[in-house]
């Protein structure tokens, strides 16, 4: 069982890692916690796929990546908009 | 068995994510871990060989739920006030359902079982048939884009329409609060 | 088992080892800050580690180009998500413990 | 160029992700990348920024270079973390890029980021404000040795 190491660390480290969410305290560990599960997740299903023999649905893990990446980032943009009461302008020289 | 063992993680981790959800007062926390929950789900279908619906559990309880629910906050606040009436009949309510929920199952056949009613019906004219008749490689896809070609024309309008009408809901507000864009 | 099956392996573990000390970091650092550097770690070295191990077990094939696709996602996708982060963060006020000395324990 | 170079992209991805060659499905896939970069075409995203296939060149000599950054940084934060005394101190630093277009310094930052130990916190056109885990780390960024190395790969498409 060459997976099976690998399987028993990504799923630990999903667990700490939701430690890490629940525990907060601000939103931004959250959102930092969940972005690092979303990337272990994407791990693990790759990982399952190839233990259960069809290493072809790896665009699944891809579809996981993408999403995880508009999460992150919906999250942090309505915060930013929304709670904050600004709109999300660029300013010159600024990154986005 | 290490699948198996897997999947039972999943679960406890997602029970441990409802509970995270139930007992968390701020909404933020409550959407983060709401998305994490819906990864979780999402793996565990993958792995238990339900790839469509994996894919959709991802994309519409990690993607647009999210984008959604946040929609929402921005209208609602994001404090959850105590509730003024007490836990117990809500529970009751819950823990009925759930164990009637549980009760059907037991009238479902066994998993993937091939002698089920859904596996002698029309899957396996669609297996065998499919790729000959549509040259799509895909069951699923040959099934939903040529065999219910129709139905899934209503299915998308449907959703289409209700995406613009929430677009529409969640937009609204933005004007009256300031010199907000259009 | 093969070497590639043994190299697959070592490569696999050693990804899960770096994943769990990336978690261990999340937990242990102090502030936000250092948190986000403690999961840098499961996004380079460990996802790194676990995509090239699967790439070596699955060999010269259609699914190795993908695990190829999926690891320049994650290379080029996280920074960007942690950069937000960290904006968003300093933006919000979020204090770091920039002033702790050397072995002085951080606050 | 950049149109077709996009085109042909996306129908070499679009390929990877089906895995079936009948001429059917490669007629549409071919479509599909065609429809896609006419689309993007009208809402102006194939530009230097969105396709930046000037730099595949250079990007081949910088990624080894960073890739081993990558993993000596990540083997001293892992050393950080495991350590019983966590000896860290934290750090908050000023760079100045010498990069002078935008992809430039969007490469320098993300470069910066990517490596763990180091995240760019501020990404202004002047220059960065960047949040490292320890002090030595903070200092061998001040260095340079990296954005030298980002304005040579500007430099030479």
């Amino acid at each position: 069982m060459i997976y099976a190491p690998a399987i028993v660390a990504l799923v630990v480290t999903l667990a700490l890692a939701m430690a890490r969410a629940f525990l907060g305290p601000t939103l931004f560990d959250r959102a930092l916690a969940a972005n690092a599960i979303g990337t272990v997740a994407m791990l693990l299903l790759a990982v399952l796929e190839f233990l259960t023999g069809r290493p072809e649905y790896t665009d699944l893990a891809l579809v996981y990546g993408l999403l995880n990446i508009v999460g992150t980032i919906a999250v942090l943009k309505f915060f930013r908009v929304g709670d904050l009461g600004q709109e999300g302008t660029v300013e010159e020289g600024e990154s986005r | 068995m290490i699948e198996t063992g897997a999947v039972a993680a999943l679960l406890a981790l997602m029970a441990a994510a409802a509970v995270a959800v139930v007992r968390q007062r701020n909404l933020f926390a409550v959407v983060v871990i709401g998305g994490i929950y819906s990864f979780l789900m999402a793996t565990a279908l993958a792995a238990l060989d339900a790839a469509d619906v994996a894919m959709t559990e991802a994309a519409v309880g990690a993607g647009v739920s999210t984008v959604l629910l946040l929609g929402a906050l921005h209208l609602v606040g994001s404090l959850e006030v105590k509730p003024s009436s007490g836990a117990a009949l809500p529970l009751a309510i819950v823990l009925v359902a759930g164990l009637l929920v549980v009760y059907g199952t037991y009238g479902l056949p066994a998993f993937s079982d091939p002698q089920a009613p859904i596996h002698r019906h029309v899957a396996p004219r669609y297996l065998v048939e499919g790729p000959k008749e549509t040259g799509v490689p895909n069951v699923v896809t040959a099934v939903l884009a040529s065999y219910r070609g129709f139905d899934t024309l209503g299915e998308v309008t449907v959703v289409f329409t209700a995406g613009v009408g929430v677009i529409a809901l969640l937009r609204r507000r933005r004007r009256p609060g300031g010199e907000g864009r259009p | 088992m093969t070497l590639a099956g043994i190299l697959a392996f070592g490569l696999l573990s050693l990804g899960g080892v770096f994943c769990v000390i990336g978690a261990v970091g999340l937990l242990r650092m102090p502030d936000f800050y250092t948190r986000m550097h403690a999961a840098s770690v499961i996004e380079t070295l460990g996802a790194g580690l676990v995509i090239a191990g699967l790439i070596v077990q699955a060999g010269f094939t259609l699914a190795s180009a993908k695990l190829v696709i999926l690891a320049l996602l994650i290379f080029f996708a996280s920074p960007t998500a942690t950069h937000a982060l960290a904006k968003v963060a300093h933006e919000s006020g979020v204090e770091p413990v920039a002033r702790a000395r050397e072995g002085e324990e951080a606050p | 160029m950049r149109k077709v170079s996009a085109a042909i992209s996306l129908f070499v991805f679009w390929v990877l992700l089906s895995g079936h060659f009948t001429p059917f499905l490669l007629t549409a896939g071919a479509v599909s990348a065609f429809a896609v970069v006419v689309f993007a075409r009208r809402l102006e995203l194939v530009d230097p920024e969105g396709h930046p296939v000037d730099f595949s060149g250079s990007a081949l000599r910088y990624w080894p270079w960073l890739g081993v950054e990558i993993v000596k940084s990540a083997w001293d934060v892992s050393r950080l973390i495991v350590d019983p005394k966590l000896p860290i101190s934290p750090t908050l630093v000023r760079v100045k890029p010498t990069q002078v277009s935008a992809v430039g310094r969007v490469v320098y930052a993300n470069s910066i980021t990517l490596t763990p130990g180091t995240v760019t916190v501020v990404a202004g056109r002047e220059e960065f404000l960047v949040h490292a885990i320890t002090r030595a780390g903070a200092e061998s960024l001040a260095a340079g040795d990296m954005d030298r190395r980002v304005t040579r790969f500007e430099g030479t498409r």
